[in-house]
């Protein structure tokens, strides 16, 4: 007998568990002095309210579904890939060394190598770590967190020595010819006379992320593969005797996931206003991606739903910062407050929500 | 919303509050408000994807001139300003930028940092003074050469020593590491530090005080923080452009800032006047004498990547 | 009369939808050895970890010695003179004897004392019960029985009066079972109270006093062991009069199919787990594997079943099975027409978490018939179970239930299912009947029987010398990583079983007790004998 | 390189390896009762800020450290919580704790400070001084003229603030807990077999709280080590990962004090070296000599495995390879041959040196400085019933 319904599973232990992360955010604005009402009105302004503005919320969102799904690949078989900030970089390096240096004829090449490129570097990426837990033991979350530092050290000394063009101050590399510039959903719309988008970088990239949870739902789901991951992840005992190899099956999980996290360069680089590689390019969405696979239950569906409102919650607070004095932090304090809740105290939501339905399915039994 | 249509500045990554850089821009935006009465619109980023969207929306919302701390504004800026062309904008730190609306100011920091290297190199005792650089960029390697010129132009067997404390954004902001390398640099003989790293020039200024020698401190004139311990600090008049441009009385084009133009230069005030002697005021003089002339070409890293009195 | 040394009444315990216990009454009388007899999963060792605080019953009182007591923990328990060995040893693998004796019942904030006194009090139990254990031992490099008796001098180095065994002989050869008999005995006779649980019918005659009978939770009654006999306990255990024989005619083997040669498994921590083994399987027959878990069975099925590297040769019909290249994994072996229906059903047979449907194809999900081009054919998956849950009659026949939803016995079922239905040339088998009632056995066996009367090759492992003498066509005994010696069914018993199972082979007879033992402190442990 | 020199670097390790130090210890009460942490970081950060916030604002050190352990309690039992009380992934709930501190820090701090997320400076008693031992010369360019011995004496044994001799002393402390009190032994048993624990009438939940508490009091001290005696404030996400550090110097280490401190001390120098020698030049030939030994000595060690340690290593030996020669040829010009190429010295980046310590991390958990058994219970909840 289940202990209680899907649906509860899948959407109301996430919502209460939201709705906990939220009240824990409300008191901490209370206690910086801040009208938590106000925030929040500023927030969901800041997230939807102009063209602009909604613009900017699904280009976040773009970059978390790549990352939340990165971050669910990995959680299907068991493993904790907390190195999407190294992969995004060095995926960013990928796309760049491919966009800068051949000449593409129009953009459509550009972004099916750009993105091949931006994959396979962050496949790479966490080649070692991934070879290092499949064969040695060593723990997937400390060798990727270290991976992330030699990442930042890698990316910073490719864009302040070979990427760098002669004479730019900036830490970046040469803004990316014409013909690999992404057509932003803006040019899209404007096609059909519309400005829907404004000017933010919202661009082609989102639909190959949402190519990619089709792609992701194909191959846990539908594949071998997928229910090879899915087994090794539930079950290493039986995995192997199943035949299915932990070598295999974790190096590949990883793989699949760092590919995942690289190709959010293809937005981040290709796809913004300027494009170019900059330092600083994951801004945290290695990261963001954990909350969003844990919030969306490892699901493209959930993690679509749960991309879009970190997006939103990226963007509100960056507007709420310029409108008061709260540091853009906040928005940090309110993505650990969802891990919380949703991850590791998810035992303390769900117990409650179950006991209420075993009493009222004995209920319902006796009468 | 709340925006009025006066001026606005927005801060680069490092903060308002980086007690350098940053807070000099702040600084004389509030100088300008103190004096005028007046309010301005301000913005820290976070990331680097903020940049377009904020400069576009304090354009949209009517904000002029809008004025940005930082190189790194220079692209996003680009974008913009042709979107906006009624909209007067300013830069800093950015020499490249040729566009009806936007003024574009440079420092020669390799000037000012050649005086206060002059000023190190008089004051040091062991023959040996120190730079700490915080990221290590061009930019910084240019206030590090041209201190080293400086330096030696006070003495030519001065040993310079010098250190980057990072190569990402987290070196302007990791003062344990800054006080470790002037540990370092004090126990290879260093008895006068420069720390160009934004917050992370605080811990350097903080061991240098701790030890007993000379700190320099830069942008901002930090010569409070630790008085009659701090040998002066590298001004980069920072706050001047900004409140030039908030008062509106400058025009679009690309202007280098050096010493001559009181873009850059030492700070003297009550907290190091025991500390500077005449024999420097005297040097500092007649380096900036010679500077403004054109007599005195302190050469620019930049220009080249190279540095004639220090490897990097 | 005095006071029983423990009563309980009305106990009832429920595990969220599982009542395991349902009010329960039982009395014990102090210097009484006590038996408690039950299916698997009847709710003994729930009952007896309530006595011991280490569940919380949900309803019901305690009296130890006549005084109603509060067991709200184990500190209570002990408190209270009451000892347990619980039937998963609880000690602490990289500590001492002497520490984990001590652990929890030490005598002031620093260890030192502690340690001294306990090495003295250690040294008179063992010669008071004849208890010998090297107090300096650690315990992962001792035998099970040895680990047995530490948790035994656990218990009386907190002077426990009533001392409770979860099933203690599970894990013993009969000889090793006798030797903890007669340390029963020997605490009986000082006074201690001894509550025995067992599914063992020949124990509960041997040694107890009284026993209770527990089914499904609840206690149908207890008797006095000399008014009783095993067919009446089987059918009180059971609720039905049960067959103890399997149905079976003679085999009629074939061509060999499979043929081992000198097996060796080195594991990793360096200890020899399996020592030449060699032994074939004919068409049409079953071979069973007896032995004191622990001896290398495990080992032996793992290589067979693809998921242990080995030296050594298997020929398969004839032609050699890859040991330790890119073929020797479980997918491989179920290519060859290997398939294997494993010990632990619930670490390898299942995926818990998985539904019932997704299981069918655990295993075999690169079957052809399970795919639809790049994809798996999820419906086919699905119709597939469905049928063979109709056909194996799993309860409830849902295919879209989740493992760990269904009872021991129907999880066993489902793996039984799909692995016979491949139809393969060998089958291995371990504990097929662990924890499943005895009306999924006769079905698992049936099963098993049927299969190797279509000309299959079975290898049977199991730790109950009751399978494998009703099952077997013939018997190979493990111990310590060895063939000890084949027997026919027919022409053995299970004493003679028993002295193989501990190391003694028939020419080394006559034999001392000492010898068995020496023999089993040391089995599964890998060390020299 | 002279005495001075190295008894400065000494000196500096033990400085750096302080907070590592204690956070490693906080680690190994943690981990040694079979909860996992990677949320040292968090706590440390938190003690950090709070430390210096509430030094500043009493105008006390000791007030401040109190609070810094405080804060740093309360983390530690919100993961208690999660880990032990609510049985979930322990790995989750430090990742939260992270995160947590580190916007909650920066947000907490503008909203008393206004200063940008750092706290105002801290001087006097609202900062630990070091110690001078009696007739210590107290600054470098002192010592630097007096006697070996005297370098010794002031340099590397005094000086420091109390802290550091509290993060020293805390290693006997430790190992005496744990191998010679009651608690210890419970303790290391409940990492091990907390059903054991259990059976034998001691409180599994009861333990494992405060092995979890004693980490936060560490983890406070290391906290407040940073903001009030290192530095004399706090700015953001200054603990710069020391946490991770401290995790992987826990598993060198074998969840032991004693070689928890060798390691800590390893990685101090590490961090020593980074910041006194940046401009590290080495010979080509050297570099080639490095580069491509270890290139051999991964494919050896992958030849006689399995195909994807020859895949994986032989490409990470190929991409070495790739860079010694490239710098190799990099450093032939008009003056130089192939052959003098190989005398010339080039800089090493000082972004690979600045990784050295994570790379180390890496080799460390790869298991080729020596095979880790971590406690056997650690990571995962007792659960009784289902
Ligand atoms: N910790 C637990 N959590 C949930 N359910 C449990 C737990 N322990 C036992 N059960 C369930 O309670 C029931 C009784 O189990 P118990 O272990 O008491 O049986 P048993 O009679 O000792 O069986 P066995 O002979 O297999 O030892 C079973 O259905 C079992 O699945
Ligand atoms: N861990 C569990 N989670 C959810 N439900 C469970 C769990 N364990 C048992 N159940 C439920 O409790 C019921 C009884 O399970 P249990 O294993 O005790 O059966 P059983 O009486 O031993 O039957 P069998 O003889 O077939 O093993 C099962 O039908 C199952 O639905
Ligand atoms: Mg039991
Ligand atoms: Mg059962």
């Amino acid at each position: 007998m289940e202990k209680m319904p899907k649906w509860a599973d899948v959407i109301l232990v996430p919502v209460v568990s939201l709705l906990l992360a939220a009240i824990i955010s409300v008191i901490v604005f209370w206690s910086v002095g801040q009208n938590p009402w106000e925030a929040i009105k500023l927030m969901a302004f800041g997230a939807v309210g102009t063209s602009d503005f909604l613009g900017y919320t699904l280009f976040y969102a773009t970059n978390f579904i790549f990352t939340g799904l990165a971050v669910a690949v990995a959680f299907h078989a068991s493993l904790f890939n907390i190195g999407g900030e190294g992969q995004v970089l060095v995926g960013g390096l990928g796309a760049a060394i491919v966009c800068l240096f051949i000449p593409w004829p129009h953009w459509t090449l550009a972004l099916l190598a750009g993105g091949a490129a931006a994959a396979v570097f962050g496949a790479l990426w966490v080649t070692i770590p991934a070879y290092l837990q499949a064969r040695r033991g060593s723990h997937i979350v400390i060798t990727t967190i270290m991976f992330n530092f030699m990442a930042s050290g890698l990316l910073v000394y490719m864009l302040s020595d070979a990427l760098r063009p002669a004479g730019q101050m900036q830490t970046a590399t040469a803004i990316f010819p014409e013909a690999t510039h992404l057509p932003s959903l803006n040019d899209i719309a404007g096609l059909f006379g519309s400005e829907l988008f404004g000017r933010s970088p919202v661009n082609i990239s989102i639909f190959i992320a949402l190519l990619a949870c089709v792609g992701v739902w194909l191959l846990i789901w539908h594949t071998r593969l997928g229910y090879q991951i899915r087994a090794f992840g539930q079950s290493e005992s039986a995995a192997k005797y199943a035949g299915i190899s932990a070598v295999n099956i974790t190096m590949i999980a990883l793989l699949i996931s760092g590919a995942l996290a690289g190709m959010m360069a293809v937005n981040n680089t290709m796809g913004i206003n300027t494009p170019q590689l900059v330092d600083n390019a994951a801004g945290g969405a290695g990261f963001i991606g954990i909350a969003v696979a844990l919030m969306g239950r490892n699901h493209p569906v959930g993690i679509i739903i749960a991309a879009l409102l970190f997006g939103a919650l990226y963007q509100g607070g960056a507007e709420l910062s310029a409108a008061t004095s709260i540091p853009v932090q906040i928005v940090v304090v309110i993505q650990a407050l969802v891990i919380m809740f949703t991850g590791a105290l998810d035992q303390m939501v769900r117990s409650p929500i179950e006991g209420l339905f075993m009493r009222f399915s004995s209920k319902a039994v006796k009468e | 919303d709340g925006h009025s249509a006066g001026p606005a500045i927005i801060y680069d990554l490092g903060g308002k509050f980086d007690k350098s850089f940053n807070e000099s821009a702040y600084n004389g935006a509030q100088r300008w408000a103190d004096e005028n009465g007046q309010e301005f619109a301000e913005f820290e980023i976070t990331s680097d994807a903020q940049r377009e969207q904020a400069i576009r929306r304090f354009a949209e919302d009517g904000n002029s001139p809008i004025v940005m701390a930082g190189f790194s504004w220079a692209t996003a800026l680009e974008t913009v300003a042709a979107d906006h062309p009624d909209t007067d904008f300013v830069v800093i730190d950015v020499s490249w930028i040729d566009m009806p609306n936007v003024r574009a100011v440079g420092f020669k920091e390799q000037e000012g940092s050649y005086l206060v290297g002059m000023m190190a190199g008089m004051a040091s005792e062991t023959d040996t003074v120190s730079f700490v650089g915080g990221m290590d960029i061009p930019l910084i390697r240019r206030f590090a050469c041209g201190y080293a010129q400086g330096a030696m132009a006070a003495n030519e067997d001065m040993t310079i020593i010098s250190n980057m404390t990072g190569t990402t954004p987290a070196a302007w902001n990791d003062p344990v590491k800054g006080s470790e390398l002037a540990l370092s640099q004090i126990s290879q003989g260093s008895d006068v530090v420069f720390a160009a790293a934004g917050g992370t020039g605080v811990g350097v200024l903080q061991t240098a005080a701790d030890e007993g020698i000379l700190s320099i401190g830069v942008d901002a004139n930090q010569n409070y923080l630790f008085p009659g311990q701090v040998l002066t600090s590298m001004l980069k008049r920072v706050d001047n452009v900004v409140y030039e441009s908030f008062s509106g009385t400058t025009d679009a084009g690309i202007v280098i800032l050096g010493v001559a133009e009181g873009g850059v230069g030492v700070a003297l005030d009550e907290f190091n006047a025991e500390l500077v002697s005449e024999d420097m005021l005297a040097s500092v003089e007649a380096a900036t004498a010679a500077m403004a002339s054109g007599e005195l070409m302190v050469h620019d890293y930049m220009s080249d990547e190279t540095c004639p009195a220090l490897e990097f | 009369m005095n006071a029983p040394a423990i009563e309980l009444k009305g106990i009832s315990k429920a595990f969220g939808p599982v009542q395991a216990n349902k009010d329960i009454s039982i009395s014990v009388m102090p210097g009484t050895i006590h038996g408690i007899i039950g299916e698997n999963g009847a709710g003994k060792s729930t009952l007896m970890s309530i006595l011991y605080g280490f569940y919380k019953a949900d309803a019901g009182e305690i009296y130890v010695g006549g005084n109603r007591t509060d067991i709200p923990d184990s500190q209570a328990a002990i408190a209270a003179g009451i000892g347990m060995v619980f039937q998963h040893f609880k000690l602490v693998q990289n500590f001492s004897v002497l520490e984990n004796v001590v652990l929890g019942a030490e005598d002031g904030a620093m260890l030192k004392p502690s340690l001294a006194k306990a090495r003295k009090q250690l040294k008179s139990l063992a010669e008071e019960y004849e208890l010998n254990v090297d107090p300096d031992a650690i315990i992962q490099d001792i035998g099970v029985g040895m680990q047995q008796r530490v948790e035994i001098l656990k218990a009386l180095y907190r002077e426990a009066d009533i001392l409770i065994l979860d099933e203690p002989t599970g894990v013993l050869t009969p000889a090793e079972a006798d030797q903890l008999f007669r340390i029963l005995r020997r605490l009986k006779q000082e006074g201690k109270t001894i509550i025995l649980i067992t599914h063992k019918l020949r124990e509960i005659m041997d040694i107890t006093d009284t026993v209770s009978v527990m089914r499904r939770g609840e206690m149908v009654g207890s008797v006095k062991t000399v008014d009783t006999n095993p067919a009446d306990l089987a059918e009180r255990m059971v609720g039905r009069k049960v067959l103890l024989r399997v149905d079976k005619t003679p085999a009629q083997p074939k061509d060999t199919v499979l043929e081992v040669r000198g097996l060796n498994v080195t594991d990793a921590q360096g200890v020899h787990r399996l020592k030449d083994v060699s032994f074939n399987i004919r068409a049409g027959e079953i071979l069973g594997i007896a032995g004191v878990s622990g001896n290398g069975q495990s080992e032996l099925l793992e290589v067979l079943g693809g998921y242990e590297k080995a030296t050594g040769e298997i020929l398969l019909n004839g032609e050699a099975i890859d040991l330790t290249g890119a073929h020797s994994d479980g997918q491989s072996r179920r290519n060859r027409g290997i398939a294997h229906v494993p010990e632990d059903r619930q670490h390898e047979g299942l995926i818990m978490e998985f539904s019932a449907w997704e299981n069918t194809a655990f295993g075999y999900h690169h079957d052809a018939r399970y795919q639809k081009g790049a994809l798996m054919d999820n419906k086919a998956i699905l119709a597939d179970a469905q049928e063979k849950m109709d056909r194996f009659d799993v309860r409830p026949p849902n295919p879209m239930l989740a493992a760990k939803n269904f009872s021991g016995g129907n999880q066993q079922k489902i793996v039984v299912a799909r692995e016979i239905e491949r139809d393969p040339d060998l089958l291995l088998v371990g504990q097929p009947t662990r924890g499943v009632d005895i009306g999924a056995i006769e079905f698992i066996h049936q099963q098993i029987v049927a299969l190797r009367d279509k000309g299959k090759a079975i290898l049977l492992v199991s730790v109950e010398l009751d399978e494998i003498m009703g099952l077997s066509d013939r018997i190979a005994v493990m111990f310590d990583g060895q063939i000890m010696g084949e027997r026919l069914p027919s022409e053995t018993d299970e004493t003679e079983l028993g002295l193989l199972m501990a190391g003694v082979t028939d020419t080394d007879a006559p034999h001392s007790v000492k010898e068995i033992e020496d023999n089993l402190a040391h089995a599964g442990t890998g060390e020299k004998v | 390189m002279d005495f001075f020199t190295i008894v400065q670097l000494g000196d500096a390790s033990i400085r750096m390896a302080i907070p590592l130090l204690l956070a490693c210890l906080a680690g190994l009460f943690s981990e040694r009762a079979g909860i996992f942490d990677i949320g040292l970081e968090g706590k440390m950060l938190a003690a950090a800020f709070l430390s210096a916030a509430v030094s500043f604002a009493s105008g006390s050190v000791w007030v401040g450290l109190l609070a810094g352990i405080g804060i740093s309690i309360a983390l530690s039992i919100v993961h208690g919580l999660a880990s032990i009380t609510f049985r979930g992934n322990q790995l989750i709930s430090g990742v939260a704790i992270n995160f947590f501190a580190a916007g909650l820090t920066v947000v907490i701090a503008q909203g008393w400070f206004a200063q940008g997320g750092r706290t105002p400076s801290l001087s006097g008693a609202a900062r630990f001084d070091g110690i001078d031992f009696p007739g210590a010369l107290t600054r470098v360019r002192e010592k630097m003229q007096a006697s070996p011995g005297m370098q010794f004496y002031s340099e590397f044994v005094s000086g420091h603030s109390i802290l550091v001799y509290i993060g020293l002393l805390s290693v006997p402390l430790t190992w005496w807990i744990l191998y010679r009190t009651r608690f210890g032994l419970r303790l290391r048993a409940v990492g091990e077999a907390p059903e054991a624990v259990d059976t034998a009438g001691i409180s599994v939940v009861g333990l494992r709280y405060s092995a979890v508490i004693i980490c936060g009091i560490l983890c406070g001290i290391a906290g407040a080590y940073l903001s009030t005696a290192v530095q004399a404030g706090f700015t953001k996400d200054m603990t710069a990962n020391r946490g991770f550090i401290a995790l992987a110097a826990l598993i060198f280490a074998k969840w032991r004090p004693w070689y928890a401190l060798g390691a800590c001390l390893l990685f101090g120098l590490f961090f020593a070296i980074d910041n006194r020698f940046q401009n590290i030049q080495l010979q080509v030939l050297w570099i080639m000599v490095i580069l491509i030994g270890a290139s051999a000595a991964m494919v050896l060690y992958a030849i006689k495995r399995e195909k994807i340690d020859v895949i994986v290593l032989g490409g990470l030996s190929a991409v070495l390879t790739v860079i010694a020669l490239a710098t190799w040829v990099g450093s032939t010009g008009e003056e130089a041959g192939l052959v003098a190429a190989l005398f010339e010295t080039v800089k090493v980046p000082s972004q690979l040196i600045q990784s050295l310590p994570y790379l180390f991390v890496v080799i460390v958990l790869a298991g080729f400085v020596g095979k880790a058994i971590p406690p056997r219970a650690g990571g995962q909840p007792y659960v009784k019933e289902r």
